[in-house]
């Protein structure tokens, strides 16, 4: 036996050498690295990109795009940028819509892993595709012409806080809904035997056991849905009314951060422009906070 | 150890009838015409070759065949004179109802992703015992029946997918006892069980003849000898599962019946 | 809560909005209870909202003939052909304009660069404006590119050396003032400035105008008439428009 | 020992009876299925009404949305109203999108899934989320101005097919990523562990055996991502071009559906307001034949 | 079947000097302080009861230590002259390769979710054999070595989920054994099976003694002193299992030196 322990004169070292990945498979392994470094680069591009851009206002004016009195932008330092009212707009809508969004989302996925008839199960999750299918302008004029004069009934004018968190409730439901799915089917079927033996009855095993093994994919739908929420435009545009101000009911009108860069975008420029692009900053990081805290919330529960 | 509330809520007369049972799975026949009466209070053993339909049988005893695709039944299963293999318990509230009366242990262990305490106070709970310091009670009594309490009792709060293999055998069939279902299938207890711990499950399915009817599939035929009222033998001959012989052990073991069953309980084993 | 805050919605022109907008920030200042919420989305929308009462003022970027609603002048606005700053070229005859539009004239003259043709999208009066005073017929047009509002026009012209396209003056002239690599072609000999909208030389101009339903009454009025005092003119000249008085 | 075979009459019934859910669970096992019987329903509400502000079109054009000379609409049928040129635009752009972003979204997962630095691992999971959160409106703005003038120095004027499915690749690539991700976390360790034990390196065990287990959560991926591609309305507005064509080639600027929704539903009126609704129809109709051949595909590879 | 292709590409000389060897989860000690040398071509059992580490003790010996959270090892693993447990095996491509020499199969049987005849071409495949027919014929020799060719045969293209827990645990067999690889580490191969597929195992065993070293975890006293040619008793006391007792199976069993091994071997068992 050989016994020295230098492990590139061993006999077991060649073999390992000779099984690192070769051929086409080496390839396909540069190449998958390859992708990821490339979605990672893209990705910092963009956030570099955003960044640049924001350099200007961000030098100019610091906190005073939090402490200013109002949002009255310029082109240069004598307006007003205050982006604290929009930020608030932007958590208050996303996080309503969370709230509405994320149980009746996890209620789908309850019934779809608990339903006996299966052609119920296939339809519904159809539905749910189906949801994740209608394009965000739609849900906007839907909003606009069915949910505000709704709410308008109650309270006038109707475009507020709560239709736009309506309308983006419905349109993350997917999101979550099909996440915490495709998690919850990786979960191997004896677990669920192991519940079911134990004379619970199926919707209760899903919610007991099945879920927690599949936390990870309602995390991730929660996350996803909430970048959406945050992000989607056309719709707060359309149904939120874009008032400029910190509102004290949900059925007042606000202005997101997004709806913000939509409407100004395309007529600012100079610090108006760069404190736009420090919208989109915040913005990002709005998301990187709750992506945090989903992330703590989510060990919590494990 | 307060067994008051559980043992009533199932009321069932635990005695098995079954005639004319077969299990297919798709086109493929896994058992065909069993016919045997299991006795309340009993312990009949199954044995017989790797893949034979045993657990194909006990899958039976509770619907749990209704949850693999494509597997259907035929004949019937009376359990104080309710066909269980009817239409009636197809429903999801009957189906829970009848497995809460007949648990299962299954061959291969499947404890929660939970922490060990969880495993067994989620059936308890979920089954109505809503006091805590009670399920503790039931917890610990059913650990300590299957000789995992002092092996875990210190880490009760960690993961059961940190037990090793024997003790996530143990925790399974604790769990399912510490519902004192009044029929409990066992698919090979003692599969991953050394000889101290598979004394105690032998031990523990002892206690409970008289109170319990227990069915139990094991390949150590010894075992079958050992605790079984009555033993029953399948085979495969190639197209599906049969009974070959069901007789009092010491009868089946002693004066076999058949050709097949005088070979496989005399052939070398341990 | 605040119930006597009182909310404006105007919608309309993308050409009026930065003037809508700045007039709104310093209406709002002057009267802290009030709220101005401008939305862009082309004359069209402008005269479509204000008719159904989606807004309380639309914004419409030529002259209006219809005669349901209420017109009020608000300013003077010229459109300019614009190019990529890098392009030598200087000037191009109408004739030149109509066959570039037409598709008939596809590199720049004098050069081999391609010409990317930007257009505006329909309902917008700035492509209306624009294809009355060529004589074009909207299906005549090989576009490359069509565009929505003025910012996104000017962002492509801007992006792309090859382009040629059409926006306001005043959206134009501010742009090339911040450093967007873009310039304005001379029109019929006359250069796209404010000035020569100003005294009637340049050959495209078009008007800018309020419409609301009525006769404006109450926060809507109290608006236009913002509009026409002097901060309110002084705020159109600053954006490069030619303020009524 | 009771012979009846009647159910009712038997012990075993009184038991079966006596556990059905009840007190709180009933309540919210109630609730599970009213949350999920009211998705479904405002899905079918909101499908529901697409279909009737469609009607007027349908009844007034029929196949002439697909057959007119052009997209010269108006408020009566004298217009011309082919929708061809946008549902090939809308299917070209977010299926070309859907190439580019489901191999570097897999390949991400692969990475993360075979890497054995944590560190590394989190920071990549981190990031894609973080992509999960840029707004799309932040997407568009960098599209205009960073992709558009590089595809304009190779063919001008760069507002494209190919500029559209890119920046809508890099939108989608979160959500592909994070199902893929969350399904691949759901799958049992000791399928990890057999194949390791084999002697597999740790990026052939997922590719070979995790992402098989994992398949459902690709697939979903992979319809959320076209949903939100096919439905993407700021992004392919402001790079697409807007141009009412056919293309032969991913260098034309082409209009989608959405853009066309966009552009036009602001002011349209009559009839055209109608057609407009009817691409919103198309669009659906779009998604769920594109789910439908997903989950064929799907079934396929299963 | 064609062995040269696979035997060659594993050349290291598998015998195996343990000094010192300790596994700890966290702060649970869960084997401490084991040496013990394994000689190349011999049958090594290791028997003990549940949880005194014998599945830690194999895991340790591929390095599937690595891939458990909180999993430390301490002491060393010479295999050919190499320590094993050093750190240039850390990397994934380095234990790939000592994996592929120290095939293991696990106590609990995980066939992969894919059909019964490509749970055994994966492997080959992955290890280069390029051939299809070629592997389907190595993958039928392994089924036939576990006595399982001849129940599959009709549907090695079914998914192996749907197999009896017994012909799963035979499907991991054939599947490591496919591989030929030096060393085989088996965690209780014959928990699920019955009498008849046991001694099949059994057999396939002694079959590879000489060629292959085997190192058996059993809770089958009979089957170890059947098979092995040395035998390992590991206890635990309460604070992580430790190594008891080696030595030649028969003098083991029939004359132990420790009075633990002696009540082990002599308690009542089957
Ligand atoms: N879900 C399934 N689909 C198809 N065939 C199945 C399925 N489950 C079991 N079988 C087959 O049915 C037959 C009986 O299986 P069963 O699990 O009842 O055997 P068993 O007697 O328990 O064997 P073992 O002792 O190996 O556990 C076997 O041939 C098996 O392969
Ligand atoms: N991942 C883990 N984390 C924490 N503790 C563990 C882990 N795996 C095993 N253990 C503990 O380490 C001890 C030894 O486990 P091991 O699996 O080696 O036992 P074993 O001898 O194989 O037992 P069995 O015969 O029951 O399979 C046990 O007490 C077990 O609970
Ligand atoms: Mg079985
Ligand atoms: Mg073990």
């Amino acid at each position: 036996m050989n016994n020295s322990t230098s492990l590139a004169s061993s006999a077991l070292a060649n073999t390992a050498l000779r099984h690192s990945p070769k051929g086409h498979d080496r390839w396909l392994f540069l190449l998958v690295r390859l992708c990821a470094l490339l979605a990672a680069a893209l990705l910092l591009l963009i956030v570099a990109f955003v960044a640049t851009e924001s350099g200007q206002a961000i030098q100019a004016l610091g906190a005073r795009l939090f402490t200013d009195s109002g949002w009255f932008p310029g082109a240069d330092a004598s307006g007003q940028f205050n982006l604290t009212p929009m930020i608030v707009g932007s958590l208050l809508v996303a996080l309503l819509a969370m709230a509405i969004s994320l149980p009746i989302a996890v209620a789908s996925v309850l019934f779809v892993h608990s339903c006996s008839q299966p052609w119920l199960v296939i339809a519904y999750r159809r539905a749910i595709e189906l949801l994740a299918g209608i394009p965000s302008v739609v849900f906007g004029l839907w909003g606009l012409v069915v949910i505000v004069p709704l709410l308008g009934q109650l309270q006038a004018p109707g475009t507020s806080i709560l239709a736009g968190a309506l309308v983006l409730a419905l349109m993350i439901l997917p999101t979550i809904a099909l996440l915490a799915d495709s998690a919850l089917r990786a979960v191997p079927n004896e677990l669920r035997l192991g519940g079911l033996a134990l004379g619970l009855s199926p919707w209760r095993v899903v919610l007991r056991i099945q879920l927690l093994q599949a936390r990870s994919g309602v995390i991730a739908g929660a996350i996803l849905g909430l970048g959406r929420a945050l992000g989607e435009t056309m719709v707060v545009l359309m149904v939120c009314g874009n008032v400029v101000q910190l509102p004290t009911s949900i059925m007042q009108p606000i202005r997101t951060l997004t709806a913000n860069i939509a409407l100004e975008m395309a007529y600012a420029g100079g610090l108006q422009r760069s404190a736009l692009f420090v919208s989109g900053l915040l913005l990002i990081a709005l998301v990187v906070a709750l992506i945090w805290s989903a992330h703590r919330m989510g060990r919590g529960y494990a | 150890m307060n067994k008051a509330i559980l043992a009533e809520s199932c009321e069932c007369e635990p005695a098995l009838q079954i005639s004319g049972l077969g299990v297919t799975y798709g086109n493929q026949i896994a058992l065909k015409d069993v016919s045997l009466t299991i006795e309340a209070g009993s312990i009949t053993a199954i044995i017989g070759p790797s893949g034979c339909g045993k657990s194909s049988f006990l899958a039976c005893l509770n619907r749990m065949t209704d949850l693999t695709a494509h597997c259907a039944t035929t004949g019937n299963v009376e359990l104080d004179g309710v066909d269980i293999l009817g239409d009636a318990f197809r429903k999801p509230a009957q189906a829970a109802a009848l497995r809460r009366c007949v648990g299962m242990i299954f061959q291969k262990p499947n404890p929660f992703p939970l922490s060990i305490a969880e495993n067994i106070e989620l059936g308890l709970k979920e089954h109505g015992v809503t006091d805590k310091a009670e399920r503790r009670e039931k917890a610990t009594a059913a650990l300590q029946a299957v000789g995992l309490w002092e092996e875990v009792q210190h880490r009760l709060g960690e993961t059961a997918l940190t037990l090793s293999g024997g003790q996530q055998q143990r925790l399974c069939i604790a769990r399912a006892i510490a519902l004192e279902p009044k029929i409990l299938l066992m698919d090979e207890p003692c599969s991953a069980l050394d000889p101290i711990a598979s004394q105690r499950v032998e031990q523990l399915i002892a206690e409970l003849r008289g109170r319990y009817t227990v069915v139990l599939v094991t390949h150590n035929l010894a075992q079958a000898r050992r605790v079984a009222d009555q033993t029953a033998l399948f085979w495969n001959h190639g197209n599906g599962g049969e009974l070959v012989e069901v007789a009092a052990t010491s009868l089946l073991f002693n004066q076999p019946r058949e050709a097949i069953t005088k070979a496989y309980v005399g052939g070398e084993c341990c | 809560s605040q119930p006597d805050r009182q909310q404006l919605t105007i919608t309309g022109s993308s050409t009026i909005a930065p003037v809508a907008s700045e007039l709104a920030r310093i209406f709002e200042q002057m009267n802290p209870d009030v709220r101005i919420d401008v939305q862009t989305g082309g004359s069209s929308r402008g005269l479509a909202d204000a008719r159904n009462g989606l807004a309380d003022i639309g914004m419409v970027s030529k002259a209006v003939k219809e005669t349901d609603v209420v017109a009020t002048l608000l300013a003077r606005d010229g459109l300019a052909v614009i190019a990529h700053k890098s392009n030598p070229v200087a000037a191009l005859s109408s004739t030149q304009i109509v066959q570039i539009y037409r598709g008939e004239l596809e590199q720049w003259p004098g050069s081999n660069l391609p010409i990317s043709v930007v257009h505006k999208a329909d309902g917008r009066s700035t492509q209306e404006v624009f294809l009355k005073h060529f004589k074009l017929q909207p299906r005549e047009i090989k576009a490359s590119v069509i565009v929505g509002d003025n910012e996104q026009g000017i962002k492509t012209v801007a992006g792309t050396p090859g382009a040629i396209g059409y926006v306001s003056i005043g959206a134009a002239q501010y742009s090339s003032d911040n450093d967007v690599p873009i310039k304005l072609l001379p029109l019929g000999g006359v250069t796209a400035t404010v000035e020569n909208v100003q005294n009637g030389s340049y050959p495209l101009a078009r008007e800018l105008n309020w419409v609301t339903r009525d006769m404006p009454t109450g926060l809507a009025a109290e608006f236009i008439e913002f509009a026409t005092t002097n901060t309110g003119s002084e705020i159109i000249r600053g954006l490069y428009f030619v303020p009524v008085n």
